[in-house]
């Protein structure tokens, strides 16, 4: 098994992109990559490309618009776990010596989608879908007894949106660049009680794409290779299994393998991009990934631990809440993030000396199982 | 009147307050599954009982949920009821304008209307908080 | 690299189930595949599953239901294509020795889709598509400039619908079970001219998976094992570059890889199931696949060199014509065909003798390129 | 009467027969590319020059499509054109009710209503058999 290497990243903006097609986002990201690796579109041997709306073989249309044709391509659908799949997949083919340099996209575009401004309804014959379940109640439950049983605050969890939101606000590549009061969250409609509108990700599209070559390749490209030193993928666990609706065994574990793999703790993560999809996962991610016990995930958010400039920032890039959540692409995104963190190239949010850094993404809902999938990156300079 | 119909077959009997859910219970590993399965999903054994479960448990959560359902129009309020057995039961919560929810109360099975659809009444079980303790 | 075996394989009966929800048929054919192995479900260390309209995370929701959770699992979408990948990815995370038994799954249940009963629209933004392109006319288009090139008739191109349909009788797994003529065929509804309605495959749910292991751990599961031989999957080439819209390119050029991979030739390929979505798609692959010369390919099919008891018997199982097209389903569903009759399994449309099998898919609609996708597989006893 | 708007922008230019349909060659590899991209497709280099593509053409293949489209009425015809450059062209085929459709046929490009949209007519290019061998 080799060594892999990131040697290119690259993103559109995130928003709201009514007139740009899935292909054409996922384009622009994919010319990005290419021309920060400093390649020619000619040299990929490979692609993976995450989506789920936009219809067939997306992925050939992203590739033939920037020139790539006739390669091994491979569409990829894991719900918000796609993009990681994406990168994950590419990590194998390259640590495997299948080939020697691929691309992996994330793209999603909502607002073209048959799914724009429409109720994400149950698959059919989805008994909890059926009798009322929907993504918002699915962690409104888990947040109201994660509040009730550990005395947390809305006003407390409110503070996880406060820091992303203002992180985004440094982001050019971020959905939303403002920032936002304790009150305008807590106050802001309500979605599946206790969850508000500011404390849910927005809908967003965009698209992500990340070059991997061999490590012992790298140096031909860049003088800043960034190393993959763990790639987990797993799915989803029995619901019946699953003690504690507060706390993800899905992400802890997902969590300790990529710890295993990297020869590495929690102690000595810099910088950090987790599934933040509503402010409170981001506080029970802080637990399943190691960075504090059960009950100190407040503590650590308030005492500015998990804020830049503290031990482990968390969602530099503005996260899911603020950056917005492209689906099939926050995967990807967070390693772009990431790759600049660990470059210093990510401007007023950066991270100084960051040296390893973790990304983790987690989603997809099927009747009787904890969530769909989960998936844990952790990348070091 | 319109006839009633079971929302799914085989999740529940009794279409009255003197029905139960229906689970199995795995007799290798002593897993309780609901809904049925021809196997146990726990130890892959195929040896199952059929079992009905409790008809009264402990509001483990609750959400009121204001945005448009397939079937339900906003507000609802919707739950994971914690049977005896140790088992989650997600459901409609009904009687919640009433009397306000609160995770830990407890709460009674009953098998109401759920939705109308053309000529019939769709009919399921719901979770409402219980009077005195007990359904 | 390690060779690679295929253990067990399972399939649904095709055809329209309007009351079987997608991930039911997925694990309906799992469930065979793991029966045929004589392996436990908790065995399987990670899974494909090919799916185009089943929506999020649907393999999950196939393994789920057979009590494999906590593994990992990837959703595949390639057109026509996607469960040939499925395989392919399979194939790989054996043969580089990431893990050491897996299962691909191809599900497609069309009836329940939002599809069902609908035209299938082009994406949003592409050109052909809103000037009146579909997919019968794309092949309409070729079969018109075929007949007028090279002088073959609508009767001609009848045959293979004949032939596939009768051998489609003989198949307990098939859509339809019923001979047809060629006066049926040709007069049969216009669809798009000079393609009439029983030229074409028809809209099929189903299911299909297969178990891999490596070759030298196969002995424990099986005295049967068949071995992938090749394993080929290519993305399409833009259409500018194709001279002849009579044959694909991509199907000659994976073809040819995929001898290379094998060491083998067409002469060796003793039964086969390639991609009639339309009659006359196979006379062209006949070509393509190397079986026969451009301009011999009428022949071949009227000599019965690729009909049961010929040289090499084309589509035993029925093809795509008559078993049917389940879309992400069919590149497994045409491996469990051959692993059948590489085993001696065939029943009543046995291949005597059968050892070396080859496989092919092609598909996907883009503007601009000649198709999507295409796989070929090999495989031997 | 309705406002005539071109169905896809950058693709014609000319709404009446003096139009043409833009296209782009490489000058580093020859390739004409149809529609316009900003690199060349072939050989991925930038140095593109416009021109406007032949008005006239072979038919390389047609059909006659019996099933509804998104805009258009069965039966429709629609067809790739062979143009004397080498690039083949996609299009509907008008006229081919009054005369019949061979491969090989010469054809002329036409711009035309191709379908309404609320307030507008949306015009395109279509290809119609020529009378005596050109447009
Ligand atoms: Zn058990
Ligand atoms: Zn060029």
């Amino acid at each position: 098994m080799r060594d892999v290497a990131i040697i290119g990243v690259g993103s559109t903006v995130m928003g709201k992109f009514p007139e740009s097609l899935p292909y054409e986002l996922g384009a622009e990201a994919a010319r990005a990559a290419i021309q920060d690796a400093g390649i020619s579109p000619g040299d990929l041997q490979f692609a993976y490309c995450a989506n789920l709306y936009g219809g067939m073989v997306i992925g050939q249309a992203v590739m033939g618009e920037i020139g790539i044709t006739d390669i091994e391509l491979t569409n990829i659908e894991n719900a918000c776990t796609g993009g990681a799949t994406a990168v994950r997949k590419a990590w194998w083919d390259i640590a495997s010596g299948l080939y020697d340099i691929g691309i992996a996209v994330g793209v999603e575009s909502i607002t073209t989608s048959p799914m724009a401004g429409k109720l994400i309804t149950p698959a059919k014959g989805d008994i909890t879908g059926e009798l009322g379940m929907n993504m918002v109640a699915r962690f409104a439950l888990s947040q109201r007894r994660y509040m009730d049983m550990f005395n947390i605050s809305l006003e407390q969890i409110a503070q996880v949106s406060v820091k992303n939101h203002r992180n985004g606000c440094m982001n050019p590549y971020s959905q939303y660049r403002k920032e936002l009061t304790i009150e305008e969250i807590v106050n802001s409609r309500p979605i599946c009680e206790p969850i508000t509108l500011l404390q849910c990700c927005p809908s967003t599209d965009g698209a992500a794409a990340a070059i991997l070559v061999p490590l012992d390749l790298a140096g031909k490209y860049t003088s800043q290779p960034v190393t993959i030193a763990a790639s987990v993928l797993k799915s989803g666990d029995y619901a019946f299994r699953w003690e504690d609706m507060t706390f993800s065994d899905m992400t802890s574990k997902c969590a300790n393998s990529a710890y295993e793999m990297a020869g590495l703790g929690p102690e000595d993560v810099d910088v950090c991009e987790l599934h933040d999809a509503f402010a409170m996962n981001e506080l029970q991610h802080y637990v399943e990934l190691g960075f504090c016990k059960r009950g100190e995930e407040v503590r650590l958010l308030e005492e500015g631990v998990t804020d830049l400039g503290g031990k482990i920032p968390v969602n530099t890039s503005g996260g899911l809440l603020s950056k917005g959540h492209p689906v099939s692409a926050s995967g990807v995104a967070q390693i772009a993030e990431l790759v600049w963190q660990l470059r210093g190239q990510a401007g007023e949010r950066q991270v100084a000396g960051a040296k390893v850094a973790l990304a983790h993404v987690i989603g997809g809902e099927v009747t009787g199982l904890e969530s769909g999938a989960v998936a844990v990156h952790i990348l070091k300079r | 009147m319109k006839t009633g119909v079971p929302f799914r077959e085989g999740l529940f009997q009794g279409s009255d307050e003197k029905g139960s859910l229906l689970g199995a219970r795995c007799r290798q590993c002593g897993q309780i599954i609901f809904p049925r399965r021809e196997a146990c999903l726990n130890c892959l054994g195929n040896d199952l009982e059929l079992i009905q479960l409790s008809r009264k448990g402990k509001l483990y959560s609750y959400t009121i949920v204001h945005m448009p359902s397939e079937h339900f129009e906003p507000p609802y309020a919707v739950g994971w009821i914690e049977l005896p057995e140790g088992v989650k039961i997600f459901s409609q919560i009904r009687g919640w304008q009433e009397r306000p929810l609160e995770t830990g109360m407890d709460m009674a099975l009953h098998f109401e209307k759920l939705w109308d659809e053309e000529e019939k009444e769709v009919v399921g079980y719901v979770f409402r908080p219980s009077t005195n303790g007990g359904a």
